[in-house]
């Protein structure tokens, strides 16, 4: 109960200060110069050497499994492999707000401010402990977004998008607040680890409990757009810049994906079978809702969307598998890398579509694609490969974390649960293969927009290749996951 | 009947009185002012819990801030011509009924079943450590919650920053920014 | 159920089932109320009937760090309608309207 | 010169003229092309003499030739060589084949000196040659059935010689589908006599006949030897199968001689020669031979009455014939079928060729209606026709007479036979007797027919000079088989040589006993009467009388009709198997893949747009409604975890 | 390292031709790049030994550790003559490309080595999930060269064969994963090498349709199924060859369809031995509809590529047919039908190419009369159809005839039924025959402003090692068996526990 902070834990949340830091600069020179931006290059600058800073100072103190300020923080593998994804797949949306329409020049320094701060909600997210901080870390991140899209140059849907995501944001967060309160209640903790030593009994014979932790599960539920708590994610996702949208399914969903995995792990939870096979199900309706959805849309961006809803079922397999098994290192390592393919791919179509936005209006629809191949091969190619490993073929990465997530769901007797992960793939192929048939099979004009778009150029091959070849390579990548884990 | 039992009968009724208005009053002014009501009775509340310190920031930091920020809002906006307060649609409004209904029926039920469970931690507790409530109270935030009450303070930070700058963007309040 | 002892015997379910009838009425005025400035005001109403759940725990399990959790919340719960309320602000200047009616743009 | 170099050139010559013919098709003169390619076969007919003489000076069991080039297919048990097998049998039937088919060739460098791609139709040519004496050499029945095929391609090819008339290649079209329905049953026959007996070696299969008779239907025997006769009845035009015969005359008339008359249409008869020991031990399979051998002779023979295309009416006496042969094969007597077989060849060939000639002079026109009074401007190709059509009627010293007779006498005699079998087979001859004398008088005879632009000439030497040697052949044909009790009467008592040739091979039914001379002296002079007066009667209504002909026609007229149009049978082919095949193949197309698989696959995409645009539907843009969702899932959730 | 270098040459050759700078010579570069591969893949008649059943010029390396993935290649008698027809392929494809593909040739190309690389590696690969990498990746390129290069209904022909195909293929993947994990129950450590899936004796009860042989059973073989294409999965066939240009189409039912049956024979038929001969007779039965229902349906098509994609479904049937019947002369007969098939209807897709090049019109009705038009054409026209309804003495003879007497000696109904194939293909082939080359001259072939030109020297080059490979293959065939003999007998004799040892690691 005494506590001093020591140093060992300061240096433990260097990352954090990293980001602070590195958020603050930006908007401080913008105040000394008197509310004059700075060059944009500057301040992504800033921003990106704080992002790495973190990533290194994660690398460097992470991962070491030691707890922090009274065991309200953790860093273990998870908190380690998660942040690095979150804060890498942060970057590359960083570089898209750098150069799109809707987020550049004016104001850049106060969005990057925000995304930091965001990027700092999801560090706190990632080793929360304690439902605490998971709450205070969910909130700082989601507000920070809020306020992003909000201040979108584009005016009417990125407002409503914002507005949408803020009111059911918080009616989630209502919702696992309440859930917190009855945990607190029935078990008298908030804190993770000593709960883990009452659940077993609580679960079992308290009602409140097991009341407060499916609460819970359906704020995580919300954040991660399982179906049917997934209703915003279309809305809030098409709205978006694209820059953040591309942010919101990458980092915000891993790092909402790693709070739910530190909390469906904790193994006694599955002492109450009905919330394991609700679970289960919801992972069904998610891909089929998600799937089903995409085909029909005409708009990039919200194909993108139910996509990425598609994908949280998947991954929810992945959570479950966690949740299940006697060591959860394979379902979590399974997880993670597929978070990580899921942000590699993810953040390269949206650097594409980002791309393709002419003006901040603009919303790129599937036909826009026409002929995109005969004039842009490279970016064209690049796309067809993110959109492929979507699709989980092989060889790419998609295909090889498809393998990895399905291979854990089946050592835990999730067979089923596999065969319908499976059956979606067959879903999913069609639509991903429209913006393909587009850009190779219809004759068309379409180009990226006359701006300058080195820095998403780039992030898109980059990922491009790296999608295209670390799948060959994962198999020591996926290892190394999994031995940080134990 | 005891005091206690008084009390709270009558804060229940106003808090679910104010609530219940809060909902149902067409024009937002007044739901603003049902929740003032409301939030008066949830802190009486607290106080009849022995939370004093936190009922006295309920009614400054809610009663007072959060609402003035409402009322302001809504006077800023002078809305008027509000005809109809509820969405349409009887079929969807009787689901969203039922469902807050049943939400309600549920934690009941959960209450209900898990009250033995619910004594056994009562009893199992040891009595609140000795001394001022609200000292304890700091103590616990200032140690054992600091890492939370940093981040909260950030948060507020960004908050603000993001607040003016949303202010100030495209199509928000200063449209002399562009 | 209803019997004297119910009525005289005030203890920790009935300040849970007001809680969750709070709750539940901040429930239907965010599924029901068109005026998005109320819609806020019923996620405060949640938030309160969480600080009371909250509260009552606290003072059950004799924890203080139930009114810890309610010092969060009520400052986040702030926040959140200082940034709720700038959102309705700057979409009000864009759509001269808070009827979220007109907030469907976005949809199928 | 040893065998394999005898053999080798056999083989070669007419493959190698046929790739020269072939290859070099555009840079030859007509005569160059036919030279070569008489020639290469004429090479062949050479090494077939060489090949008899060798088997001459052999002791007559041991009669044999054995080359064998190399195997073919060897996996597990199945053992095929690329090895040909000389003995009696295949010895005389290439020398039939390779010297008809060379005369034939011979006539077809007149007959086709016109044509355009005459070298291409001496290619042709050479490819048949070839295949046909794959197919009588072959010592294995696959080796048997690479000629059985090869030769069936050759007619499909030089039936649809001409193929700018579509209806000359869907003639050959027919040929070829036609006969495939017979090569399947062979091929089942095969597969049946190779799961039972390990080995398709014909010599092989030949020894292993079991020496008692299988009495049942479902013998291994009998229905092994009944598939591979269901392959004859293709290739040999019997019931049910004769249709695309008829129609092969589509092809050059030469072609018709030689493959549609004298070789090719005669495999079957040779096959089940072949497998003689195999088929006696099938009595079943004998009497469905012989049945559907007199039914075909019947009936092809009363559909030639009625035909007025002289290729036609050679066609359905080629059929009918045929159905002799078969027959003989029924009743057990298959020396006399080949007998038959032989002298068929030298007549039916000598007949085709003599058409061909009298089309060739009337420069085109087959329709004898248009012809009569033929003698005046043909004589020679009068002379020659005339052998053949005394030949083939039965005429008493010409080689039919001895072949039809003996088949006619075993068919009532052998203990295989019966006296239905005689009496449908003397019907036969009488109509043969018949419609052969209104050929000829219709064609050769009377008044003239011929439209007045026209002015019949007769052929070339190239053309008659086989016509003549065929005509001997006709003639004294006969004499290689003379049955005993005539050769009882004649002078020196010839022997019956060919039955004295065959005998180490082919095995006789068993319980053939001698049978009665008196007897078989009024069975044959029945017949010969019978012939005769049909003849006459023919003679008398078509040369003498026409009109009352035309009157006995009148006043029959739906019976004359349905035997002129062929008893329709082309068209309920048509109307119950083929174009219900067709439309059942539109409607399995229609219904089954368009309609039902790809529907599905159409359904399971509708059924994901469907619940794809319900989704869409419940995404209305209205965050009411999405905040209701939450509640429900999350009620909904509550609920399936806390009512357990 | 003859095998990943034979499977990677392709990848170089794509890699290079990504590069070249000069689009102009990008086509001989490429058809010199499939002849070096070609030539190269001649010297496995060198390093192979026909006359043991072992797994051989193997190459095996450690994947991924973690779930004993390896990068597993090894060649046998079954896959001998498939790659070899593979790259015997490549160049003729390559030439009869030089025209008809006109546009992104770069593109072209590169798919066209890509693929080759996909299916050689499919019919390599050892391991159950590089196995499946290069299965899936094959489709890729195809779904290119039919979606850029395809007519005018290429989109929809595309997807469908790219749905068709990946819907099989993913309950496989499930499978292979549920298969890894009982190697881990059987030996200890997971692994996903096909040697050691033979090695596992999977609990199978006849009677129960859940039950675990016949799951995984079902499970594999309905993935190879939409390949081959079994009645009734082959719909995707005949759009996708009409709409594929003439590469593609060649490529497709050349090798593509084999990966397929050769699948079956690979991992179906020793895998789940039980499995395989308790339900053999639904493919056996689906084998012989599908020869049966494939020609019938032939014969009515009005297009002529449709019609031999039809005929495809027909051939493909006896090969499955005969793989399921199991025997000696039926094994061999299937292998020795899917290089026919290969060369056959490889031959017929590159001819109907030239004519559309000539015409732009694949309807029979609009022709008639070719055969006096373009009569080098017609020759090689004919001489591929024979081989293709089985005229003896050319290779189609021998496979049918092969299959036909396996089946008969098993299944003797099964033969009955199947030999109707025989004439019914006949059927179809020489009726679409008479009505394109004889008869009267049809609309196009008449049309005096564009008189047909006859077959110049590249196309007769390209056709030639067609028709030599048809009377090689129909006269020698025991040239070809010999390769597969020693494997094929090793599989029939130890069908029940069938176990492949790996050349000198005895």
């Amino acid at each position: 109960m005494n506590f001093t902070a020591n140093m060992g834990d300061l240096l433990l949340i260097t990352p954090m200060i990293a980001l602070f830091i590195a958020s603050l600069i930006p908007i401080t020179i913008k105040v000394l110069k008197g509310n004059v931006e700075q060059k944009p290059i500057a301040t992504l600058a800033q921003a990106l050497l704080g992002i790495v800073a973190a990533a290194g100072f994660l690398i460097v103190f992470g991962g070491s499994g030691k707890t922090a300020f009274n065991d309200v923080l953790i860093f273990d593998g998870i908190t380690q492999w998660m942040g690095l994804i979150a804060l890498s797949a942060a970057a590359g949306s960083m570089i898209l707000m750098y150069e799109n329409p809707s987020t550049r020049g004016v104001q850049f320094s106060e969005l990057v401010f925000l995304s930091l701060s965001s990027i700092l909600g999801m560090m706190i997210l990632i080793s929360a402990l304690d439902l605490l901080m998971i709450f205070i870390g969910l909130e700082l991140m989601s507000l920070s977004l809020y306020l992003m899209i909000g201040m979108s140059h584009e005016q009417r849907l990125a407002k409503e998008s914002a507005f949408k995501y803020f009111v059911l944001g918080s009616f989630a967060s209502a919702i696992f607040l309440y859930g917190i309160s009855f945990v607190f209640g029935s078990s008298g903790q908030t804190n993770i680890l000593k709960l883990l030593e009452v659940t077993m009994n609580l679960i079992q014979s308290n009602q409140m409990f097991l009341f407060g932790m499916i609460l819970i599960v359906v704020g995580f539920c919300f954040k991660v757009s399982i179906a049917p708590f997934h209703a915003w994610t279309p809305d809030v996702y098409q709205g978006a810049p694209t820059p953040h949208t591309a942010f919101m399914a990458t980092a915000v969903k891993v790092v909402s994906f790693a709070a739910f995995l530190r909390i469906i792990a904790t193994r006694p939870l599955i002492a109450s079978d009905n919330l394991f096979e609700v679970l289960q199900w919801l992972a069904v309706i998610t891909m089929i809702v998600g799937n089903t959805a995409a085909i029909l849309q005409n708009n990039v961006k919200r194909m993108l969307a139910y996509s990425s809803i598609a994908h949280s079922g998947y991954l929810l397999i992945g959570v479950i598998t966690a949740g299940i098994s006697d060591n959860g290192t394979i379902g979590a390592s399974s997880v993670i890398f597929y978070l990580f393919a899921y942000s590699l791919m993810t953040i390269g179509s949206f650097a594409l579509v980002s791309m393709m936005e002419k003006t901040e209006d603009h919303s790129l629809e599937v036909g826009d694609l026409a002929g995109f191949a005969k004039k842009r091969p490279i970016l064209a190619l690049s796309f067809a490969v993110f959109m492929f490993s979507l699709a989980g073929l092989p060889p790419s990465l998609g295909f090889f974390s498809k393998f990895y997530l399905f291979n854990a769901a089946i050592g835990e007797g999730l067979i089923w649960l596999a065969i319908w992960g499976v059956l979606n793939s067959v879903i999913s192929v069609y639509y991903y293969l429209r913006p393909v048939v587009m850009m190779y099979m219809h004759e068309g004009e379409s180009d990226v927009a006359s701006a300058n778009h080195f820095a998403t150029a780039i992030t898109i091959v980059v990922t491009a290749i790296l999608t295209l070849l670390l799948g060959v390579v994962s198999g020591p990548l996926l290892t190394l996951v999994e031995s940080s884990l134990i | 009947m005891t005091a206690d039992a008084f009390l709270f009968w009558f804060l229940a009724l106003i808090t679910i009185g104010g609530a219940s208005l809060v909902i149902l009053m067409k024009n937002p002014i007044y739901s603003a002012l049902a929740l003032v009501f409301t939030m008066c009775g949830i802190a009486a509340l607290f106080v009849t819990l022995d939370a004093f310190f936190v009922a006295g920031v309920q009614i400054i930091v809610y009663a007072g801030a959060v609402m003035v920020l409402f009322v302001m809002v809504l006077m800023l906006f002078d809305l008027k011509h509000e005809v109809e307060a509820f969405s349409k649609g009887r079929i969807t409004g009787a689901i969203k009924l039922a469902t807050a209904g049943l939400l309600a029926g549920l934690v009941m039920g959960a209450i209900f079943y898990s009250s033995t469970a619910v004594d056994t931690v009562i009893t199992k507790q040891l009595a609140a450590a000795s001394g001022d409530p609200s000292k304890q109270l700091g103590m616990r935030l200032f140690t054992q919650h600091i890492f939370a009450f940093e981040a909260l303070g950030i948060l507020l930070l960004v908050v603000a920053v993001g607040a003016v700058a949303l202010a100030r963007s495209k199509g928000g309040t200063h449209h002399d920014q562009r | 159920m209803i019997n004297a002892d119910f009525i005289v015997d005030v203890g920790i379910s009935h300040y849970l089932i007001l809680s969750a009838i709070l709750f539940s009425l901040g429930m239907i005025g965010v599924l029901l109320r068109k005026n998005a400035i109320v819609m806020l005001m019923s996620i405060e109403l949640m938030l309160n009937a969480v600080n009371l759940s909250f509260i009552t725990f606290s003072k059950y399990n004799s924890h203080i760090d139930g009114q810890i959790m309610v010092f969060f919340v009520m400052t986040i719960a702030a926040a959140e309608a200082a940034v709720g309320l700038a959102l309705i602000v700057s979409i009000f200047k864009r759509y001269k309207e808070v009827n979220i009616r007109f907030f469907e743009h976005l949809k199928g | 010169m040893d065998h394999t170099a005898i053999v080798s050139v056999l083989f070669a010559s007419p493959l190698l003229g046929f790739l020269i013919n072939g290859i070099r098709r555009n840079h030859h003169s007509a005569n160059v092309a036919g030279a070569i390619g008489s020639l290469a076969v004429f090479i062949s007919f050479v090494c077939s003499i060489l090949l008899w003489i060798d088997l001459q000076g052999m002791a007559p069991d041991a009669r044999r030739i054995h080359v064998v080039y190399g195997s073919w297919m060897a996996i597990e048990s199945l053992k095929i060589d690329f090895g040909f097998w000389i003995d009696q049998l295949s010895s005389l039937m290439i020398l039939i084949i390779t010297g008809v088919g060379f005369l034939i060739h011979l006539f077809s460098v007149g007959y086709m000196s016109h044509d355009k791609g005459v070298a291409k139709y001496f290619s042709y040519l050479n490819f048949f040659i070839f295949n046909m004496l794959v197919l009588v050499l072959g010592d294995s029945l696959v080796t048997l059935f690479v000629g059985w095929e090869g030769v069936g391609l050759a007619s499909y090819l030089l039936i649809g010689f001409w193929f700018t008339d579509g209806e000359k290649a869907a003639a050959g079209m027919k040929a070829f589908i036609v006969n495939r329905i017979g090569d399947a049953a062979f091929l089942i026959g095969m597969f049946i006599f190779f799961v039972s007996f390990g080995t398709l070696n014909i010599q092989e299969l030949n020894s292993m006949a079991p020496t008692i008779m299988e009495s049942t239907w479902f013998g291994i025997v009998t229905l092994g030897t009944l598939f591979l006769f269901g392959g004859a009845t293709g290739k040999s035009a019997q019931i049910p199968l004769y249709i695309w015969l008829p129609d092969a005359m589509a092809g050059p008339t030469p072609v018709s001689a030689l493959i549609h008359a004298a070789t090719m249409v005669t495999a079957g008869v040779y096959m089940i020669v072949r497998l003689n020991p195999l088929f006696i031990a099938a009595p079943n399979t004998m009497m469905v031979i012989a049945v559907i051998g007199a039914l075909t002779v019947v009936l092809a023979a009363s559909i030639g009455i009625a035909q007025n295309d002289i290729k036609k009416v050679l066609a359905y006496s080629t059929v009918s014939q045929l159905g002799y042969m078969f027959l003989a094969c029924g009743v057990g007597a298959f020396t006399t079928a080949f007998f038959h077989l032989m002298t068929h060849a030298f007549f039916k060939a000598l007949m085709f060729l003599g058409s061909g000639s009298v089309i060739h002079g009337m420069e085109g026109e087959q329709d004898i209606r248009k012809m009569g009074g033929l003698k005046k401007y043909l004589p020679w190709t009068h002379l020659t026709f005339m052998m053949g059509w005394l030949a083939i009627i039965g005429t008493p010293g010409f080689s039919g007479f001895f072949s039809k007779d003996e088949i006619l006498w075993m068919s009532f005699h052998s203990p295989r036979g019966h006296w239905a079998l005689w009496v449908l087979g003397v019907i036969g001859a009488t109509m043969t007797a018949f419609y052969m004398t209104r050929l000829m008088c219709l064609t050769f005879w009377g008044k003239s027919r011929v439209a007045k632009t026209l002015h019949p000439h007769e052929s070339p030497a190239t053309m008659l000079i086989p016509l003549f040697v065929l005509a001997a052949l006709s003639v004294v044909g006969g004499y290689v088989g003379i049955p005993h009790i005539i050769s009882e009467i004649l002078p020196g008592h010839p022997a019956n040589i060919l039955e004295h040739w065959f005998q180490p091979i082919i095995k006789t039914v068993p319980g053939l006993v001698a049978g009665d001379p008196a007897m078989e002296w009024g069975l044959m002079g029945a017949s010969v009467a019978l012939a005769l007066i049909s003849t006459i009667l023919a003679y008398q209504l078509y040369v003498k009388n026409p009109s009352a002909i035309e009157r006995f026609t009148q006043k029959i007229n739906p019976i004359y009709q349905l035997v002129s149009k062929k008893y329709l049978v082309d068209e309920l082919y048509f109307g119950f198997i083929v174009n219900p095949i067709v439309r059942l193949s539109e409607n399995l197309w229609a219904y089954i893949d368009v309609r039902f698989i790809d529907k599905c696959t159409y359904w399971a995409g509708d059924l994901m747009k469907g619940s794809g645009s319900f989704v869409r539907s419940l995404q209305n843009g209205n965050l009411q409604t999405y905040a209701m969702y939450i509640g429900i899932g999350l009620v909904v959730a509550l609920s399936l975890v806390m009512m357990r | 390292m003859i095998l990943s270098t034979l499977i990677f040459l392709p990848v170089l050759f794509a890699i290079v031709i990504a590069l070249w700078p000069q689009k102009s010579t990008i086509r001989p570069i490429a058809l010199g790049f499939s002849i070096a591969h070609f030539i190269f893949g001649l010297t496995l008649f060198r390093e192979f030994d026909p006359n043991i059943a072992d797994l051989q010029l193997v190459e095996k390396y450690m994947w991924m550790e973690r779930f004993g993935i390896q990068y597993f290649l090894g060649i046998d008698g079954i896959s001998f003559w498939l790659i070899q027809l593979t790259v015997f392929l490549a160049p003729l494809i390559l030439l009869a490309s030089w025209k008809s593909i006109d546009k992104n040739i770069r593109g072209f190309h590169i798919c066209f080595f890509i693929l080759q690389t996909a299916m050689l590696g499919t019919f390599l690969a050892f391991d159950a999930i590089l196995f499946y990498v290069f299965w899936e990746l094959s489709l890729i390129p195809m779904y290119f060269m039919i979606g850029i290069w395809g007519g005018a209904r290429r989109i929809y022909a595309t997807l469908k064969f790219f749905i068709f195909t990946m819907a099989g293929s993913l309950l496989m993947l499930v499978a292979i994963i549920y298969m890894m994990f009982l190697t881990q129950q059987a030996f200890g450590t997971m692994s996903s090498s096909l040697l050691d899936f033979y090695k596992l004796s999977i609990p199978f009860i006849g009677h129960e349709f859940f039950s675990m042989q016949t799951l995984l059973f079902f499970a594999f073989a309905l993935a190879f199924a939409v390949k081959v294409p079994l009645f009734p999965l082959h719909t995707w066939l005949p759009d996708a060859h009409v709409e594929a240009p003439t590469p593609g189409s060649v490529v497709l039912a050349g090798v593509m369809l084999k990966m397929g049956t050769y699948c079956y024979l690979r991992w179906v038929l020793p895998l789940f031995p039980e499995a395989t001969e308790y339900w053999a007779w639904i493919f056996i039965m689906l084998g012989v509809i599908g020869i049966i229902y494939g020609a019938l349906v032939a014969m009515v098509q009005p297009d002529i590529k449709k019609l031999v994609a039809y005929s495809s479904v027909s051939h493909m049937g006896y090969i499955i047919v005969g793989i399921f019947v199991f025997n000696h002369l039926s094994l061999q007969g299937s292998l020795y039908q899917m290089l026919n098939h290969g060369i056959s209807t490889g031959a017929l897709f590159i001819l109907i190419g030239m004519l559309y090049e000539r015409t732009h019109s694949r309807e029979i009705k609009h022709y008639g009369g070719l055969a006096s038009a373009l009569p080098i054409y017609t020759i090689f026209f004919f001489i591929v159809t024979f081989s293709s309804i089985a005229v003896p003495l050319t290779n189609g003879f021998v496979g049918e005839f092969l299959i036909l007497l396996g089946t008969y000696k098993a299944i003797p109904m099964a033969a009955i039924f199947s030999v109707t194939g025989v004439v019914l293909g006949a059927a179809y082939m020489l009726w679409m025959c008479k009505r394109v080359f004889f008869g009267e001259k049809g609309p196009l072939v008449a049309d005096a402003h564009h008189p047909l030109v006859d077959l110049n020297a590249r196309e007769i080059v390209i056709l030639v090692p067609f028709v030599i490979m048809i009377f090689i293959m129909g006269l020698f065939p025991n040239v070809f068996l010999k390769w597969s003999e020693a494997s094929v007998d090793y599989l029939i004799k130890n069908k029940a526990n069938y176990e492949l040892t790996i050349k000198g690691a005895k």
